[in-house]
């Protein structure tokens, strides 16, 4: 299969001169190139394996691991309010939906559920979702930047700026925040953050209008991501995708949709891929959900927003978050990460720390796909398969 | 609050300060050291005041450089010493906005005024000192020259004066001019004059164009552009990162071909240069008004391609390798299309010089070829496109796309070696955009019909004589239009960089030979049967005249809307900007 | 001036040319190629025929060389493989290459060609302009022009076809 | 469909191989025996009452005091709405649990019924040592095939998330340790 090619390629770690290296994997008729751990459009720390001939590549086999810190078990000696910040490590982009993952699984565990305050709710969800428009923000950014257009690239960062100052207000960080703990929120909300986040509401929206007129209806855009790496709904499902690449192929599947997820009384709508471009489950429908997804969370705040007038004075940490006793029990519970369904699976053994604690990182499942995608594609189209997966690297490592 | 210095940062002063005094000493001495030759050779060879009879002819020749040239070494180490000497005072001067406009903008005027002179002194040497060829040849450099310096030294003595345009006729009584006119009456000399003219505007070419790329890639990316290199607007960014690059490490990657390797920036960057001897600026600017001028650019820009491919091939890295290999499919494949788009213009004039073609276009905006006739429109359009896939620019620029293929043949370039093909890079664009300029903007034609400037100074009453010349000059054909038009169509260049995604190579191929290839043979084509069907001794079709009329007027009005349009919505954008980017009170956050 | 410059043409010329038969690495060889094509062009503008020279850099130096190492690049084993011929045909090569040159030298050494009178060049009223080169193309020499495109035609569409087997 | 529903469907059809089941907890969950396993998940998957498309997630537990390896599966069923503009539902999450002892880890891979147990193996295999056997990217090791690892070098010794597992003092000459007297790595 795939590897036994791989298997006559000397082994890398083997200290042989640079020419002995040259020659001995030159006597293919093919390259094989190295899109190694330092490439602009791997995203981060991936070495994608490339076997071309000419600029054809034949087969791409994903190489990870040089961002693996073992997260797991560093979850296993430290209680679990004390574990936050490592999630926000995992996918630096979405720090405040990490936390709020792992959050709601130690809380579902030891049943602190049902104390959790209504603000405390709204808080979160406000927080998710401005955190899920900052990511695709980066994403949208970044594809333009794999396929050449440098521009949107800033556009997106300008607009990411007010987010960023956003939560600095609230918490003081920008990119790892550990905001949402075990129990609530560590801060409640700076006096003037309500009004201030609807102006850049009415700012944003319609900014992307306008990206929507500078990159996605772009000719050559079109012609560089419609038809290219397309995914079948069937193989989406069989490979365990998630989030804006299993909308892409038109799986219609939010777990935001789904019961007891915390959104029912909001009502938005779920962007899926129809294919209008090219064939459904190309790289151009999975870039058009994810634009579109922003525009729903928009609608999310907002009405959150509105709820959170209400709800003054409620308080907003529970005093038992850090004294916890997780019961001899095990949870696995997900929720909608901007990049797919991010799971905890945490089991407790009676004492205060876990026994175990394992991560289901979207990225890590979406990741898996590429090896199938990236058969006999052109090189430029490669770069195309992996930024429209939107892979960010330290929740495929852990 | 103040600065503090990191504790494990020795920074001896003194150490510091006597390297300024040694350097201050030894500048000193160097300017001192001129003043001996100075004295020698005004009192040897004393030009001032020497007889006719006994002034042999090598003596001449050394008079420039002994005499003038030692005063103007002396003066420059001097200088250069003052300035490390009040190097804060200088700071102080520079960083203020005002300073920095004036360098910017007097360099700018410096050249175009400096080489409009040499040319003026170029041809007044060529009318009035060499009226007869008398040959004769000089003992050292064995060079025949054609007039003897007693002959031009008599002229001077007998009171011919010289009249100059600006300045008017001059007569001097002492040889002074004599001195300066001898060197430039051999044809070495004049075409080494002439180099020296190029190349100055040329090396003003990248270091403008990279600035104003920074410059316009910040403003459509809604930032500022460099903002502090040299105070106002970053004006001397380039001057900065050149030198930056010329002192980086020189980095030549083992086990690929060193000596190509250091060959290949090279080989890129002279052929765009070759190609501006052939470039002309006005009827006259030329360095060597070559018939085959179209062809000759032509084959210098196909040379460009041999460097990028040595560049790929020696820098022993499999991503350079790509990059090389795309870059030689897609240049072969453009020249073509290219070539073919700029034989309608040619055709349309009747001649293959380009002043030529520039003459041809001479009566006002509505003759441009780009309005002439429907064709020519469309090749404007086709040979622009070819234009940019020729110079790897923008949608086309694939040899080194950053997402892929890490930077491409420039992977291994670091310092002075990669500032050097980016310098033939911008060179090759801006003659590209020249080329379209002449042949289809009309070159150095100024968009106004010659009678205009009468009707203007009638409207405007000017009396006095010396407005009306400059009225009359600045609206009359002169290489400022050429380099107006030639750097909007480099602006467009720039614009269509910073909004374009770059295509994919088979797309690159596709549209070159199913696309832009077969458009190109139609639209010569139609173009011949076109021309033929409009000229006199050709068919003289009636119906197809007044049609060629109709439709050269609603061009003609086409082009005027799009430059009026850019020009309103320019302006609109910079009234109401705050409306468009919408300023958001986000900076009041309680947390700030 | 104009036989200092002829002197250094001529210089360029031969020299590459023995670089291209001597060097083994590929792109060597061009390089090399690309010297001798630029320096005969050098000697068509010493001898004031603009176009043949314009013509030779374009279709010589831009499009064939560039195709060559194209499809020196693309068909070897490895971008970086080395010709190494066996001794035994560089000497036969030395051979013949010697005999040629004894055999060229001789013969115009020979002649009773005055050369001092050839060697003044008589310089042409102007230089012939493209014009005219264009009119006899296609009024004089019509037909073998004619003919010549038809062979490039033909050419063409055989390397198409092989082309397409290939894949 | 309750996860009571689906023991009940898989004790009619499986019968012995389904060993235990455990619903009071959060994470109500079947045990099915090793060599069963392949067996029950092409049936979990093909059942059209059941219908098990989606491979959540595969979590690897080490019990040391009781000297067990277990693979938790977690499964799920996304089943398409009447129309298409209509959200899928998530019905009969399930989770299915292994057991193997600590000596000899071995549980047959389900690869092959879902593409994303691919990776998953793998990275339980090379955190936790429970090899996955006739996995499609396995490779030769010390004792008969196993998942290539995925994330730690090839040839890394030993899977960090045992709870016995000893840190390497270094690797391939970069020391683990700094100060003199240190026996473990701090972290």
């Amino acid at each position: 299969m795939a590897d036994v090619i791989l298997e006559s390629q000397p082994d890398i770690n083997a200290d042989l001169s640079s020419d002995q290296i040259q020659q001995q994997d030159l006597q293919t008729e093919e390259m094989l190139v190295n899109m190694g751990p330092q490439h602009p459009a791997t995203h981060g720390v991936l070495r994608v394996v490339l076997r071309t001939d000419g600029e054809m590549v034949l087969e791409a086999v994903p190489h990870i691991g040089y961002l693996h810190r073992c997260a797991e078990k560093i979850g296993e000696t430290v209680a679990p309010y004390q574990y936050i910040p490592y999630t926000d490590r995992m996918d630096y982009l979405a720090g405040m939906n990490n936390n709020l993952a792992f959050a709601q699984a130690v809380e579902k565990l030891t049943g602190l559920e049902a104390e959790i305050t209504e603000r405390t709710k709204l808080i979160r969800i406000v927080f998710a979702e401005l955190n899920r428009i900052a990511s695709h923000l980066v994403s949208f950014g970044t594809y333009g930047l794999d396929l050449g257009a440098f521009t949107p690239f800033l556009y997106a960062f300008r607009e990411r700026e007010y987010i960023l100052d956003l939560f600095e207000s609230a918490c003081g960080a920008r990119l790892t925040y550990s905001y949402i703990t075990v129990g609530g929120v560590t801060d409640d909300l700076p006096e003037r953050f309500v009004d201030i986040t609807r102006e850049f509401l009415d700012y944003f929206e319609p900014k992307v209008h306008e990206y929507n007129l500078l990159l996605s209806h772009n000719h050559i855009f079109i012609k560089r991501t419609a038809n290219v790496g397309v995914i079948t709904a069937q193989e989406a499902l069989d490979y365990g995708l998630s989030g804006p690449v299993l909308r892409g192929s038109g799986v219609n599947f939010d777990l935001r949709k789904q019961p007891g997820s915390g959104y029912e009384d909001f009502d938005f709508n779920v962007p899926v891929g129809q294919g209008e471009k090219g064939k459904v489950g190309d790289c151009w429908d999975r870039y058009i959900v994810r634009v579109s997804e922003m525009l729903e969370s928009v609608k999310i705040i907002r009405q959150a927003l509105d709820k959170l007038d209400g709800t003054e004075g409620q308080e907003t940490l529970h005093k038992k978050g850090k004294t916890l006793k997780l019961p001899a029990d095990e949870i696995y519970y997900e929720i909608e990460n901007p990049r797919g369904q991010l799971g905890f699976f945490v089991r407790g053994n009676g004492s205060a720390i876990p026994d175990r604690v394992k991560a289901r990182g979207p990225s890590f499942c979406n990741l898996c796909v590429t090896e199938k995608v990236c058969q006999d594609v052109l090189l430029g189209d490669v770069a195309a398969i992996i930024g429209s997966i939107d892979v960010v690297m330290g929740e495929v490592d852990r | 609050m103040a600065s503090i210095t990191l504790p494990w940062v020795q920074r001896d002063t003194e150490k510091l300060s006597n390297y300024r005094e040694r350097a201050i000493r030894l500048l000193a001495i160097i300017a001192l050291a001129h003043i001996p030759i100075i004295l020698g050779a005004w009192l040897l060879l004393d030009p001032l005041s020497t007889k006719p009879a006994d002034l042999q002819d090598w003596k001449v020749l050394l008079v420039p450089p002994l005499c003038l040239g030692s005063i103007g070494g002396m003066l420059l180490f001097a200088g250069a010493a003052f300035a490390i000497y009040a190097y804060e005072l200088i700071g102080r001067v520079l960083s203020a906005p005002w300073v920095a406009f004036v360098i910017f903008i007097g360099a700018i005027f410096g050249i175009v005024i400096g080489v409009w002179l040499h040319a003026e002194i170029l041809m007044t040497v060529q009318r009035d000192w060499m009226p007869a060829k008398e040959t004769s040849v000089i003992p050292v450099v064995g060079i025949e020259y054609d007039h003897t310096v007693q002959s031009i030294y008599q002229n001077n003595l007998a009171g011919k004066s010289v009249d100059f345009p600006l300045i008017g006729a001059i007569s001097i009584d002492t040889p002074i001019l004599a001195y300066l006119m001898f060197p430039l009456q051999f044809p070495l000399i004049r075409d080494l004059v002439g180099v020296g003219g190029i190349i100055g505007f040329i090396s003003l070419i990248p270091g403008f164009g990279i600035w104003w790329e920074r410059k316009v890639a910040g403003r459509i990316q809604s930032r500022m552009g460099p903002m502090r290199a040299g105070g106002w607007h970053g004006w001397a960014q380039s001057a900065a990162d050149g030198i930056k690059l010329a002192f980086k490490e020189d980095y030549v990657p083992p086990g690929g071909d060193g000596l190509l390797f250091r060959l290949a920036p090279y080989i890129t960057f002279i052929p765009p240069i070759c190609a501006f001897i052939a470039l002309p600026f006005a009827t006259a600017w030329v360095f060597r008004d070559l018939d085959v001028a179209l062809i000759f650019i032509l084959a210098m820009l196909g040379i460009e391609v041999m460097g990028v491919i040595l560049a790929g091939w020696a820098s022993n890295n499999k991503w350079s390798v790509y990059g090389a290999m795309r870059e030689a499919c897609q240049m072969v494949s453009y020249e073509i299309p290219m070539g073919m788009a700029l034989l309608i213009p040619v055709m349309t004039a009747g001649s293959l010089s380009l002043t030529g073609i520039a003459e041809a276009q001479s009566g006002g905006f509505w003759t441009w070829f780009v309005f002439v006739n429907p064709w020519c429109f469309l090749a404007f359009f086709l040979y622009y496109v070819a234009s940019l896939a020729s110079c790897k620019r923008a949608p086309f620029d694939l040899p080194e796309s950053e997402s892929e293929l890490v930077a491409g043949f420039l992977t291994e370039y670091s310092g002075f070696r990669w500032s050097m093909f980016f310098f033939g890079e911008y060179v090759a664009m801006y003659v590209v955009c020249g080329l379209a300029a002449i042949l289809f903007l009309g070159g150095w034609m100024s968009p106004f019909p010659a009678s205009s400037a009468e009707w203007f100074i009638a409207q405007a009453n000017i009396e006095n004589g010396m407005l009306q010349t400059l009225v009359k000059s600045l609206l009359a054909a002169n290489p400022i239009w050429f380099i107006l038009k030639a750097t909007f169509l480099f602006f467009v260049q720039l614009w269509i960089r910073w909004t374009l995604p770059r295509i994919r190579i088979d797309q690159v191929l596709y549209a070159c030979v199913q696309v832009l290839l077969p458009a190109t043979m139609v639209v010569l084509l139609c173009n011949t049967v076109w021309t033929l069907g409009v000229s006199e001794n050709g068919l003289n079709l009636g119906w197809l005249i007044a049609l060629d009329g109709i439709i050269n007027k609603i061009l003609a009005a086409a082009g005027l809307l799009t430059l009026l349009g850019i020009v309103g919505i320019a302006a609109y954008g910079y009234r109401n900007n705050k409306k468009l980017v919408g300023w958001l009170a986000v900076d009041q956050l309680p947390g700030k | 001036m104009d036989d200092l410059a002829f002197y250094i043409f001529a210089a360029i010329s031969v020299g590459s040319a023995f670089g291209v038969v001597v060097s083994q690495n590929i792109v060597r060889t061009a390089l090399f190629l690309l010297g001798t094509l630029g320096g005969v062009a050098g000697l068509y503008f010493l001898l004031d025929a603009n176009l043949i020279a314009v013509i030779q850099l374009i279709v010589y130096a831009g499009g064939t060389l560039i195709l060559i190492v194209f499809g020196i690049m693309l068909t070897s084993k490895s971008p970086w493989a080395e010709f190494k011929p066996p001794k035994g045909q560089i000497v036969l090569a030395a051979l013949v290459g010697l005999l040629m040159f004894i055999g060229i030298t001789s013969l115009t050494l020979s002649g009773d060609v005055n050369w001092a009178a050839r060697a003044t060049k008589t310089p042409l009223a102007t230089s012939p302009k493209v014009a005219e080169a264009g009119e006899a193309l296609l009024t004089t020499y019509l037909v073998p022009f004619e003919v010549a495109s038809v062979l490039l035609l033909v050419v063409m569409i055989g390397a198409a076809y092989l082309a397409k087997t290939e894949k | 469909m309750a996860p009571e529903e689906i023991a009940e469907i898989l004790k009619e059809t499986f019968g012995a191989s389904i060993t235990d089941t455990e619903f009071e907890t959060a994470h109500p969950r079947v045990v099915v025996t090793a060599d069963a396993w392949p067996e029950v998940a092409a049936f979990l998957r093909d059942d059209e009452r059941l219908q098990l498309n989606f491979l959540r997630s595969i979590s690897a537990v080490d019990y040391l005091e009781d000297d067990k390896f277990a693979a938790v599966y977690d499964l799920a069923s996304y089943r398409p709405g009447k129309t298409d503009s209509d959200a899928w539902a998530l019905t009969n999450a399930v989770a299915v649990q292994v057991w193997t002892d600590r000596s000899d880890p071995h549980i047959p891979s389900v690869a092959h019924v879902w593409r994303a147990a691919d990776w998953h193996e793998r990275e339980a295999y090379d955190l936790m040592g429970v090899i996955f056997d006739n996995h499609p990217d396995s490779v030769e090791g010390l004792n008969g095939f196993h998942p290539r690892r995925i994330l730690c070098p090839d040839d890394w010794e030993g899977h960090p998330l045992q709870k016995d597992y000893a840190f390497p003092m270094e690797y391939h000459g970069i020391p683990a340790v700094t100060e003199l007297n240190q026996t473990r790595p701090i972290h």
